[in-house]
């Protein structure tokens, strides 16, 4: 498909074109920088590096109504599936891992309130020309400037934009605002490219996980699982944030005669995520937990989607309060295989 | 969204019948469930083994094991122990309540591959709930079957659930049944001690025989231990697996051991695949 | 200067007596600015011990975290002391939870540390960036020092250091079992509440305005619950499903009864470690809602947690004469 | 919508006192504001500060708790347990921009009929100025 490009000051004009659907750009809200509508007034920059909450959330939202229902009633009012919406700025790692918990949310049954979403999404990606320093994601498979997932790839070149149209959708979307959009020269496709390259050399994080996926379980009893544990909190900021984490926990509420059917976020750190009704815990420990969440990421998810769990984004790194850094961990991990 | 294909949208049943197998603080009560819907009830099918998310809208789903057999006709039977907030809701339900079920969900025991087979089932507790589907298919398709034992245990005489239709099966041709108790109590004909123990004075033979147990994870080790001294191979044992469950379809996350999803893999298993894995039995 | 030779010495005879189980205190993290909390078992792991201006978490949290899982049958439960590396707010800490009796005063062999403050991590990346290499930090004559790969940089206090340090009263720990290093002057005298008074000068509807933008971007990691040293419950009202007393769904109404019960049950605890503040992914400023509490405590019944050991505790006390001014 | 408005008071009343109190007021025909949901807790010191978020939470424009006079407690200290934590509740609560006039304790014995009119009075009046409270329903948020 055609590179094309779009000078700078017209990002606006771009947006504008796209009115048909729900446009969603990296903006600060409050003291967090997280995917929000963007409304007219609003200066939209697209030059925050990852934001700190993941667009998983505009897929998967932190709370989710099933249906809804009423006391002691039979009918159940499923939710309506949502608009169309783009995602403009998206990091290609956290495109990655949308294209990566698609494999769960589709696997066997399908998940309606997951693909209804997904598939009304169009990712504009841009390529990571600064990745932050926790970032790995070409140690986990991918790059910053990874087209996995994307619908179309943007590079900045500094006072224009260059747009490479990966799928249909994406090219549907340069058409809403081709006369905005000017075809690429090679050059640029070159100076892209380029970009491309320095950007990856500039990523100084790596750890091979080259059998992870068959070794990590002969590490089930390995000391390395109380060291990782041992500071942990068991708070949910590595999992709620964490762009492949998918796990959810389904609630009712009711408030007086209403109610409804909700699922949200969970995560494999807390205590009650594995509490049986009797009071018995599969997972009494934060030892077991940490050795889950690492286990669920790097072995049983390949075992079975043949990818790995984790992009490489350095969430987890940037945000726990008492530094267990997956990378280190992997590391220790691969020394002890 | 399309209404048909939405897994987690329940289909409402009713219950019709309602009683208490047991009493006390863990009691079970088991209910008799019709669907609603007349093209549900049709369309239905499940194997022995096999679980549901039932739940009573505004309190929750829980994940429970079929307890009837589909030979048994065109209901549900769930035995449930009162437990957490959704059984205790569960348990407040009479004949003319509505709850929720959605399903089936998980594998089921293989028990087309067992015919010709001896099977030997061994239960604790409420374990027996989900063996019980296995005893009502056996007898239906009796001829199939080269035998059947029934070895059973809980913690007092009071705590037996199915009473009546264990006594019935004395009666049926082929079939042994065997109860024990942990503790002696006054009147009890039958054996004092605990289920591995019992097993190992039933002593069957490994022999063209099948064995499946289910019980509270202590018992369940043990009996695993003893079915090996007993020659058993691995692939002639199968037990089941539970762990906390939310959405029943390998989503939520939350019921794995190891690589294995109980609500998709499982909930039943060789001990030939479940040796391998080391969380199974935690 | 951090004599970290004599720490680490410290470390070391602690952790080879008898009675110690093991000793906590902070090693350098893997990369920039990160510090992570060490746990000593052996005394050759005493080798990676610091104690610098990076040192920031408030290692009095893990006297109550630890999970009693159930001794297996045949062993006896192990009851050895927890030794642990305090600076002048974690120390109170560890005080407010003897008031509690969260802990026993013979389980925890304390290492009082007087410290001239701890830099704010989120303040002085956005002054040098995310360095690449572990960054060694130290103060000297009133100034932070940072070691960066391109040479040192000097800092003044208010530069750097962490909002609670700036009003920090309390730079020595009020309870010790070996003091390590030398006591220093503290810097400020009087509590001001400033912060908390700006926000007292506005309008009820800027107040819910203010707090709602806040309260709205939680993302309930629960990770200001976990990381509080006071906030131990076994069984917290959070996690509780029968009855649900908030509701785990993440939307407004359910933040604020969330922060509004988390608050709440630290009135009259809150020491002022402000460790919810820093670890919050989201930068909800949590202490100001902590520091409104410690002002009404201070104002209303004159007290303040975590500087007596034989103190009650507030909320479980009264005196006949308490204000009520406000009651119909 | 703000004349006809009329709002909705959820009261938390000791069995001791206040309740027999505001039995007395009933059965001495004393007129006062039906606006009160009242909820009989055994002691004021049964009210937990999340009863009065939880109450908000679920639709409530004003909340009342009422109890023993201080030294009247049926067990001895209750009330004065309860006063602390009121006092800071009322203080978080306002802080956060909710109006203090939506939160009232107040001391009512079982002998006060007349004053847990007065006490009505003043509780929905101030609630009523107050108006309606909305923004921290449950399910007006995202149902």
């Amino acid at each position: 498909m055609e590179s094309l490009k779009l000078d700078k000051d017209k990002l606006k004009d771009f947006i504008a074109a796209l009115d048909s659907k729900k446009v969603y750009a990296p903006q600060k809200v409050g003291e967090t920088i997280k995917f929000a509508p963007v409304n007219g007034d609003l200066e939209v920059s697209l030059d925050f590096a990852n934001t700190t909450v993941p667009p998983k959330e505009i897929v998967f939202p932190q709370t989710e109504t099933m249906f809804l229902f009423e006391q002691g009633g039979t009918d159940i009012n499923l939710t309506k599936g949502g608009a169309e919406k783009v995602l403009l700025g998206v990091r290609p790692c956290d495109a990655r891992a949308m294209s990566v918990v698609d494999n769960l949310f589709s696997w066997d049954i399908d998940d309606p309130y997951y693909l209804d979403k997904r598939k009304k999404i169009t990712l504009v990606g841009l390529a990571c020309l600064e990745p932050p320093l926790n970032c790995f994601c070409p140690s986990v498979g991918g790059g910053p400037a990874s087209t996995e997932g994307l619908d179309i790839l943007m590079t900045d070149l500094g006072d224009a934009y260059l747009f490479q149209p990966l799928t249909p959708k994406g090219e549907q979307l340069c058409q809403l605002s081709s006369e905005l959009l000017q075809p690429a020269g090679a050059e640029d496709n070159a100076r892209a490219e380029e970009l491309h390259r320095e950007a990856e050399k500039k990523i100084t994080r790596e750890v091979d996980i080259k059998g992870l996926a068959e070794g990590l379980p002969s590490l089930w009893k390995s000391e390395i699982w109380k060291e990782v544990a041992e500071p942990c909190l068991g708070c949910g900021i590595c999992t709620y944030l964490c762009p492949t984490c998918h796990c959810f926990d389904i609630q009712d509420e009711m408030e007086g005669l209403d109610g409804r059917r909700c699922r949200m976020w969970d995560s494999c750190l807390f205590k009650e995520y594995t509490l049986h009704a009797s009071g018995h815990n599969p997972r009494p420990s934060r030892r077991e937990r940490q050795r889950n969440r690492i286990n669920h990421k790097f072995s049983y998810f390949v075992d079975k989607f043949g990818v790995t769990a984790c992009v490489g984004c350095g969430r987890c790194i940037n945000l726990c309060p008492v530094n267990i850094d997956i990378v280190d961990i992997l590391s220790k991990v691969k020394e002890a295989l | 969204m399309n209404e048909k294909v939405n897994p987690y949208k329940p289909y409402m049943a009713t219950v019709q019948e309602a009683w208490y197998e047991t009493t006390g603080d863990r009691c079970i009560k088991t209910l008799k469930v019709l669907f609603d819907d007349e093209e549900v009830r049709e369309n239905w099918s499940h194997l022995p083994g096999q679980c549901t998310m039932i739940g009573v809208l505004g309190v929750g789903e829980s994940m429970i094991s079929i307890s009837c057999s589909p030979t048994e006709g065109k209901f549900l039977r769930f035995s449930v122990m009162r437990m957490g907030k959704v059984t205790q809701a569960i348990h407040q339900l009479e004949p003319g309540d509505k709850l929720t079920v959605r399903g089936p969900y998980g594998n089921n025991f293989p028990v087309e591959e067992w015919k010709g087979k001896r099977i030997v089932t061994i239960g604790g507790g409420i374990g027996q709930a989900p063996l019980r589907p296995i005893i009502e298919y056996v007898k239906a398709n009796r001829s199939d079957y080269e035998g059947l034992t029934v070895i059973y245990g809980a913690r007092t005489s009071a705590d037996l659930c199915f009473k009546n239709e264990l006594k019935d099966l004395r009666n049926c041709d082929g079939v042994s049944c065997h109860l024990s108790i942990d503790i002696e109590e006054e009147g009890w004909p039958h054996y004092v001690g605990f289920v591995p123990s019992l097993l190992m004075e039933v002593n069957p033979s490994p022999e063209n025989t099948i064995a499946v147990t289910c019980g509270p994870p202590i018992m369940i080790k043990f009996v695993l231990q003893n079915l090996k001294k007993l020659n058993f191979a691995d692939e002639q044992i199968y037990t089941t697996l539970e762990n906390r469950m939310k959405c029943g379809i390998g989503k939520c996350g939350r019921c794995n051991v190891g690589n294995l999803y109980v609500c998709k893999d499982g909930p039943v298993f060789s001990y030939a695949t479940l040796k391998n894995v080391p969380e199974a039995f935690a | 200067m951090v004599d970290l030779e004599n720490l680490r010495t410290i470390a070391k005879e602690t952790i080879s007596r008898e009675d110690v189980k093991y000793f906590i205190g902070w090693r350098e993290g893997t990369y920039g600015f990160s510090v992570s909390p060490h746990f000593v078992r052996e005394p050759a792991e005493a080798d990676k011990l610091i104690f610098s201006p990076l040192c920031s978490n408030n290692l009095a949290t893990y006297l109550t975290l630890a999970e009693k899982l159930p001794v297996p049958r045949g062993q006896e439960p192990d009851t050895r002391k927890v030794a642990l590396m305090v600076k002048g707010c974690d120390s109170r800490a560890v005080v407010q939870l003897l008031v509690e009796r969260g802990i026993e005063r013979e389980q925890v062999v304390v290492i009082g540390c007087p410290c001239q403050g701890v830099i704010d991590t989120k303040k002085v990346e956005q002054l040098l960036g995310q360095p690449e290499n572990v960054v060694r930090a130290r103060w000297e004559k009133g100034k932070i020092i940072c070691q960066l790969p391109d040479g040192e940089k000097e800092f003044i206090k208010e530069e750097v250091l962490a909002q609670k340090c700036l009003k920090c009263r309390y730079p020595n720990p009020v309870i010790y079992d070996i003091l390590f290093g030398e006591k220093v002057e503290p810097w400020c005298q009087e509590e001001d509440f400033q912060e908390v008074k700006e926000i007292e000068g506005l309008t009820l509807q800027e107040r819910w305005d203010y707090w709602q933008e806040k309260f709205s971007s939680c993302i309930r990691c629960y990770s200001c619950r976990n990381v509080c040293p006071l906030c131990y419950c076994e069984d917290c009202i959070l996690d509780r499903l029968n009855p649900t007393w908030i509701n785990r769904s993440v939307n407004i109404s359910e933040n604020t009864a969330f922060q509004l019960s988390r608050a709440f049950h630290l009135a009259g605890r809150c020491i002022e470690c402000g460790e919810c503040e820093r670890v919050c992914p989201v930068n909800i400023p949590l202490m100001k809602l902590n520091k409104k509490l410690s002002k009404a405590v201070k104002e209303m019944f004159d007290f303040e947690p975590g500087l007596d050991p034989e103190a009650k505790p507030l909320q479980a006390s009264y005196r006949p004469d308490d204000k009520e001014d406000f009651i119909l | 919508m703000s004349e006809k408005f009329e709002p909705n008071i959820v009261a938390f009343l000791c069995n001791w006192c206040s309740y027999a109190g505001a039995d007395l007021a009933g059965t001495s025909r004393i007129q006062y504001p039906a606006n009160l949901k009242i909820i009989r807790v055994m002691c004021t010191g049964r009210v937990n500060p999340l009863f009065i978020v939880n109450a908000f939470q679920q639709g409530a424009d004003g909340v009342l708790v009422s109890g023993c006079h201080p030294g009247d407690c049926h067990y001895m200290e209750g009330n004065y347990y309860a006063r602390r934590r009121f006092s800071l509740i009322r203080e978080l609560l306002e802080y956060i921009g909710i109006d203090p006039r939506r939160i009232h304790m107040s001391w009512v014995s079982a002998s006060e009929g007349a004053k847990w009119k007065d006490v009505v009075e003043k509780v929905v009046a101030e609630a009523r100025e107050a108006g309606p409270f909305d923004q921290f329903r449950r399910n007006k948020i995202n149902w």
